[in-house]
């Protein structure tokens, strides 16, 4: 029984105290930054006619992803997981993706009119 | 037939003049429509034949009183390709194919003569610009191209010709629009095809397409008096749009003339073009639709006009090629009932005020 | 046994049901409602499986009757809408999707690979109690005066207009959403961490690689619905909410979120379906299947872009055109796989040596109406056919060929092809394959004119309708009649069969699957030892060398 | 992990008599056990990605037809509350990782402390998330016949939010579609809570366990399993933060 508790935590990487207070560290930064962001404008890019992308809402969501990534890598272990640990979490972000810009295809398209 | 039961032979009777195994064509899109059907009924045929004769085949070739040692075989990457690019070349023909239909039935032409359809929970009630209201009913000419708008005004119904081979959605909330050109005079059917309720069932109609010197005949016979465009302007008036939406130079609605198929700049910096859809959506959700250059003061007007009623500004507003026509109901809350059809001629407006604010 | 079957019984005069096995392993009804054993629990599913079938056929029933005449004769509209309504709720939720996968698959999946039982086997227990609370929910929303939404639920009809019990009959398919995903989650843990030493992807039995696409479409479509439908009960409880255009929400976007889940469904329930015939065909024909490599990613690739093509239930129901121009494509590219599948099993039968016991006659009959209702899809996939077609009696008749005479088909042939295995006797023969023939006539009978109906524009869902559609109609019902005794018969000499059936012995058919490998019916642990795996999947030669090693032992 | 090579050198006659106590009777090592459940977890995580995967496409598209009334919605939120609940969750994330950490390394007393202080972040969490939703229900901003569209229609009498955003006035109309915010924002939220809920529940099963020593013994499956369902608490907070309480803030 011992030893294939050893072996097992062998194989299990176990992350560090030190590595999971850095984490912590950047997400509360991160959580900060996003804030203080959200009180500047950060003004906007107009792509074409009717297309205009607001930075704040690209800022605030590209810090959140950060964090996110953090979290899923150190707190969650996925660095040091297995590949299919990895591809599961892949498949979820792709699949989250597939059902948000496929819907948003739709809507986009439809204020292109009629051919 | 004395030994044959009658309900049994009244049933055959029946069976035999009603019996029919394909829907009539009677509109430009469906022999092309028909078209594509049976190419596709031929390929599944071939398709079907072909794995009932290969088990069939195989079957017989194979069975184990004359076959009793099966010889193993991996697979055949040759064959498997060949099955998997027939069918995918069949398959892309066939979208391709489709597509093409697909556009052609939902784009009308520019000298469709349209026809506002709402429905309702559960009948079809269609409103033509000349004031001809019917209910469960379409009547519309042989070799004129129509085009339908239709809306909802609770649930999805949908728009159903088989004859014409045309199906459409009414969404509430939304115009659709769909198009046909009739070929056949005749009676056709109408159906509800969504399902929308209890009596989904008895939402069906007719519709009716007459020669074109019946359908004139039928028009005169059936107006309602008004046209919808004037049913639009006693609206305008009697929801007092016109006190904004007038040519005065402290206006504080942006004027109204030729504004349909504009493009128009919002206050948000985005240009549309002002439809059918917009000119609804402007009225029941103003704030999203503020012309550039003035306030958002305008109410909204949810809940306080019926589809018909919304059918019946916007065709008006459509029809709206000069200011004349709001000066004129500037100061009347009511308009006597027989004006003359149509706003007048652009000619005797001032080139100044025809000036569509964009 | 003639040399026209392969069927190899034991000796009927000595052999005996194993003493030791799953079924006689404890006694009493706790035994069964607290069992962790996914054979036990395969058939709880299985009985109450075929109870809620039942149900939804009777409900069939009525709607055939219904039609029988263009009036309203039997029930009063809103009836009528109410018994379609729960007809589709039950078939497509607490029939079709568990069907395969909670009864057959869960049954023989892990003696698949070579497991002693699924990953989680208390999951897989709460999965069927959860089954269990989902059909509890339906049948109250059915006594207590029904539902008729349909059972696609449209907003704004069904948050707004009706008032009859969505929110129960929803919350219903939000429980039984959450059995479906846990039974795909535990198949997907055990396919992929529970295999026999040996057992690589590629020496699976393609039953397994259907399931374990299908398990994917569960895990990732089905907590969509259960959002979807709670936002339709918050609609409905608080008049507030995001698909009512009323309240300045978009009825479009419940269609969106509705079909992401409702389209990949339809693969949920024909992939299982799709690998039972693997099994079938392959068992029959003494063969391995024609391109195991083809079949096994064509199963993968129905599961992925299956995921793709949703909006194709909206091309006329305002979706942008430019969307409908994609999705179709998309559509078009999803029904490939299918037509690798048909024809890779065709040439399974080539240079085989080909017997027609009961579970090879539904195949048969599979191939040849999935064909058909493959085909008929496509008819609907492409754009311009979709806006005559759709919502008429040929989008019905389409997805019947496809879900009876595809996944049903299926379903009976695998119930028949494992029924050895799992009850340890044998079926009837000739009664069974009376059964088939009848089945196969019957549905034929039934659906086929709807094709006629639906191409004259019927629409579906209709209680009255025009007197020219009558003819075709009869027809439909007349078929409906024979289907009905179709499927008695199998419940009927099953039930029989349980007592007298002759004895089968391990592995009747001389199947290669793990699961032949063992007693029937099995232990509760599966193997008395894990089997070390050292040949491919459909290794006949392997199965007839064991076998000569056997009696070169035993001699 | 190479599974099927694991099983392979674990599929031992005597391993089946010599198992751990918490190695369940079907599965042949304790690697196995682990990452099985590991991986079940995370499929189940992957169910929960898209279950508010729907939550997620109905915001997007509602926020992007009615942007302002999401402008003075979002307004209504306090970003202090906001960015404190923020911090917390965080903060119970940390000490959740330590509790993982606590018990891979066998130290009960750790693991407990940890354990607790997850705890009590969850419900702090969980009061200031009351607070908030107190805070609406007085102004009658919960969605439904009791709506208010007062703050939006006359910022000027809502004079906290007033002073720090000057927002204009909305039209009717525009004001009516705050429901449509709120609506999300309960949904969201209240969906979030319920996870939070749900986890703080197992969290007081999980040290009463602790406290008998179940995990410190080699087995931190079980709080390595939840310690990843508690993650993706935090992380749909991180976005529902930036979604809901950051809009247009300058």
């Amino acid at each position: 029984m011992s030893e294939q508790n050893q072996q097992h935590e062998q194989e299990h990487h176990i992350v560090s105290p030190t590595t999971y207070l850095i984490i912590l560290l950047a997400l509360l930064v991160g959580t900060a930054a996003t804030v203080a962001a959200s009180f500047v404008d950060l003004g906007e890019w107009h792509i074409a006619a009717g297309f205009t992308l607001f930075w704040n809402p690209v800022v605030a969501l590209a810090i959140a992803t950060t964090k996110m990534m953090l979290v899923v890598l150190f707190f969650m272990h996925v660095k040091y997981s297995p590949k299919l640990t990895k591809l599961t979490v892949s498949a979820g972000i792709f699949m989250f993706l597939v059902l948000i810009s496929m819907t948003l295809t739709d809507y986009m398209s439809r204020a292109w009119g009629r051919w | 037939m004395d030994h044959i039961s009658p309900v049994l032979w009244q049933f055959l009777v029946k069976w035999l003049t009603h019996f029919a195994l394909f829907p009539p064509e009677a509109s430009k899109i469906a022999p092309q429509m028909d078209a594509l059907y049976f190419f596709m009924v031929l390929v599944s045929l071939v398709g079907l034949t072909l794995v009932v004769l290969l088990i069939l085949g195989f079957s017989i070739l194979y069975r184990k009183a004359r076959h009793p040692q099966a010889v193993q075989i991996e697979g055949s990457t040759i064959l498997e390709a060949t099955w998997t690019i027939i069918p995918l070349g069949l398959f892309l023909v066939m979208f391709v194919w489709g597509a093409l239909l697909y556009f052609r039935i939902y784009t009308p032409p520019a000298n469709a003569m349209n026809i506002y359809v709402v429905g309702k929970q559960w009948m079809w009630k269609a409103e033509h610009p000349g004031g001809q209201h019917e209910i469960n009913a379409l009547h519309v000419p042989v070799g004129q191209p129509v085009q339908l708008t239709l809306i909802s005004q609770d649930v999805f119904h949908s728009f159903s010709i088989p004859a014409f081979r045309v199906k459409r959605e009414a969404i509430p909330g939304r115009y659709t629009t769909v198009w046909f050109e009739a070929t056949t005079p005749g009676t056709y059917h109408l159906f509800c095809t969504q399902y929308c309720g209890t009596n989904h069932s008895q939402m069906i109609g007719d519709v009716v397409v007459m020669t074109p010197d019946d359908f004139k005949k039928w028009l005169q016979g059936s107006t309602s008096g008004n046209s919808l465009a004037q049913d639009g302007e006693r609206l305008f008036s009697s929801l007092s749009c016109n006190a904004c939406h007038n040519t005065r130079p402290d206006a504080r609605g942006p004027s109204l003339a030729n504004v349909y198929d504009a493009r128009l700049t919002l206050s948000t910096g985005q240009t549309v073009t002002a439809d059918d859809a917009y000119l609804r959506d402007a009225i029941l959700n103003p704030s999203q639709h503020i012309t550039q250059g003035y306030a958002p003061i305008m109410p909204t007007y949810q809940g306080q006009i019926s589809e018909e009623g919304v059918i019946a500004l916007v065709e008006y507003i459509k029809n709206l090629d000069s200011d004349y026509r709001v000066q004129q109901t500037l100061n009347t809350t009511e308009l006597a009932p027989n004006v003359e059809e149509k706003a007048a001629p652009a000619a005797t407006v001032p080139a100044a005020q025809k000036e569509v604010k964009p | 046994m003639s040399a026209t079957t392969i069927v190899s019984l034991p000796d009927q005069s000595t052999a005996r049901i194993p003493k030791m096995n799953f079924l006689t392993k404890e006694n009493g009804l706790l035994s069964w409602l607290l069992t962790g054993d996914h054979k036990r629990i395969a058939t709880l599913y299985l009985i109450s499986i075929t109870f809620f079938f039942f149900i939804g056929g009777a409900l069939a029933g009525l709607i055939r009757l219904e039609l029988l005449t263009p009036q309203t004769s039997l029930m009063a509209a809103d009836t009528y809408n109410k018994v379609f309504t729960m007809h589709g709720v039950i078939m497509v939720f607490l029939f079709l999707v568990p069907s395969v996968p909670a009864t057959i698959g869960n049954f023989v999946i892990p003696m698949m690979v070579g497991a002693r039982d699924l990953a989680l086997p208390k999951i897989n227990l709460l999965s069927w109690y959860l089954y269990v609370v989902a059909g509890i929910m339906v049948i109250y929303s059915m006594a207590a005066g029904g539902v008729d939404t349909g059972w696609t639920f449209t907003t704004p009809l069904s948050t707004h207009y009706l008032n009859t019990h969505v929110i129960s009959t929803g919350l219903a398919i939000f429980v039984a959403g959450f059995s479906s995903i846990f039974t795909g989650l535990n198949f997907i843990v055990t396919i992929h961490k529970m295999r026999a030493p040996g057992m690589t992807w590629f020496r699976l039995p393609l039953f397994v690689w259907s399931n374990y696409a299908a398990s994917i479409l569960m895990v990732l479509g089905t907590p969509v619905l259960a959002i979807t439908l709670v936002l339709v009960v918050l609609e409905r409880l608080f008049h507030i909410g995001v698909f009512d255009p009323a309240y300045g929400g978009d009825p479009i976007l419940f269609q969106h979120l509705f079909w992401f889940y409702s389209h990949p469904a339809v693969y949920i329930m024909i992939l299982p379906g799709m690998g039972v015939i693997s099994e079938v065909v392959s068992t029959f024909s003494r063969k391995r299947v024609f391109g195991y490599t083809a079949v096994a990613f064509s199963s993968v690739a129905i599961a992925v872009f299956g995921f793709f093509v949703w909006a194709h239930h909206m091309f006329i129901m305002g979706i942008s055109n430019y969307a409908a121009l994609v999705f179709s494509l998309l559509t078009m590219l999803v029904a490939v796989p299918s037509a690798i599948k048909i024809f890779n099993w065709a040439f399974t039968l080539y240079k085989g040596s080909i017997t027609f016991e009961t579970p090879m006659l539904y195949a048969f009959g599979f191939m040849g109406l999935f064909t058909i209702g493959g085909m008929t899809g496509v008819f609907l996939g492409s754009t311009g056919t979709d806006i005559h077609l759709t919502e008429t009696y040929f989008i019905v008749a389409h997805f019947h060929f496809v879900m009876v005479g595809g996944m049903l088909m299926a379903f009976l042939s695998g119930i028949h092809f494992w029924w050895p295995k799992w009850t340890g006797r044998m079926y009837p023969e000739k009664i069974s394959q009376l059964a088939a023939i009848v089945t196969f006539i019957g549905f034929n009978f039934t659906f086929f004119p709807q094709f006629i109906l639906g191409t004259l524009g019927m629409p579906r869902r209709y209680a009255a309708y025009p007197p020219e559609f009558q003819a075709l109609n009869v027809f439909s019902t007349a078929g409906a009649t024979i289907l009905g005794v179709g499927y008695l018969l199998p419940i009927l000499y099953l039930t029989w069969s349980l007592k007298y059936g002759a004895i089968a012995g391990d592995n009747p058919w001389q199947a290669t699957g793990l699961e032949w490998q063992t007693q029937s019916p099995p232990l509760t642990e599966n193997f008395p030892v894990i089997p070390i795996v050292d040949h491919e999947a459909y290794d006949y030669e392997w199965l007839e060398h064991q076998q000569q090693k056997e009696v070169a032992s035993v001699g | 992990m190479s599974d099927s090579s694991t099983i392979a050198g674990g599929a031992l006659a005597e391993a089946q008599h010599e198992h751990p106590p918490y190695q369940r009777h079907h599965f042949e090592t304790v690697d196995q056990q682990f990452d099985a459940t590991n991986f079940a977890m995370w499929l189940f995580l992957l169910t929960e990605v898209m279950f508010f995967g729907g939550l997620f496409t109905a915001y997007l598209i509602m926020r992007n037809w009615y942007y302002p009334a999401f402008v003075v919605g979002s307004h209504q939120l306090s970003i202090f509350w906001g960015t404190a609940n923020t911090a917390v969750l965080i903060a119970s994330s940390f000490t959740m990782a330590m509790s993982v950490w606590s018990a891979e390394t066998r130290r009960k007393g750790l693991l407990l402390l940890y354990l607790c202080l997850t705890l009590v972040f969850g419900f702090t969490f969980l009061g200031i998330k009351a607070i908030e939703w107190h805070e609406k229900w007085e102004k009658h901003h919960i969605p439904g016949p009791s709506f208010s569209v007062q703050s939006f229609v006359d910022p000027a009498s809502d004079p906290e939010v007033y002073k720090e955003y000057h927002d204009n006035p909305l039209q009717a109309d525009m004001a009516q579609k705050t429901q449509e915010y709120f609506f999300l924002y309960f949904a969201m939220t209240g969906m979030h809570a319920l996870h939070m809920v749900v986890g703080v529940g197992i969290l007081i099963f999980m040290i009463f366990r602790a406290k008998a020593g179940a995990y410190t013994s080699g087995h931190v499956t079980f709080v390595e399993n939840f310690g990843l369902y508690w993650h993706f608490v935090d992380i749909i907070w991180i976005y529902l933060f930036a979604l809901l309480y950051l809009i247009s803030r300058h």
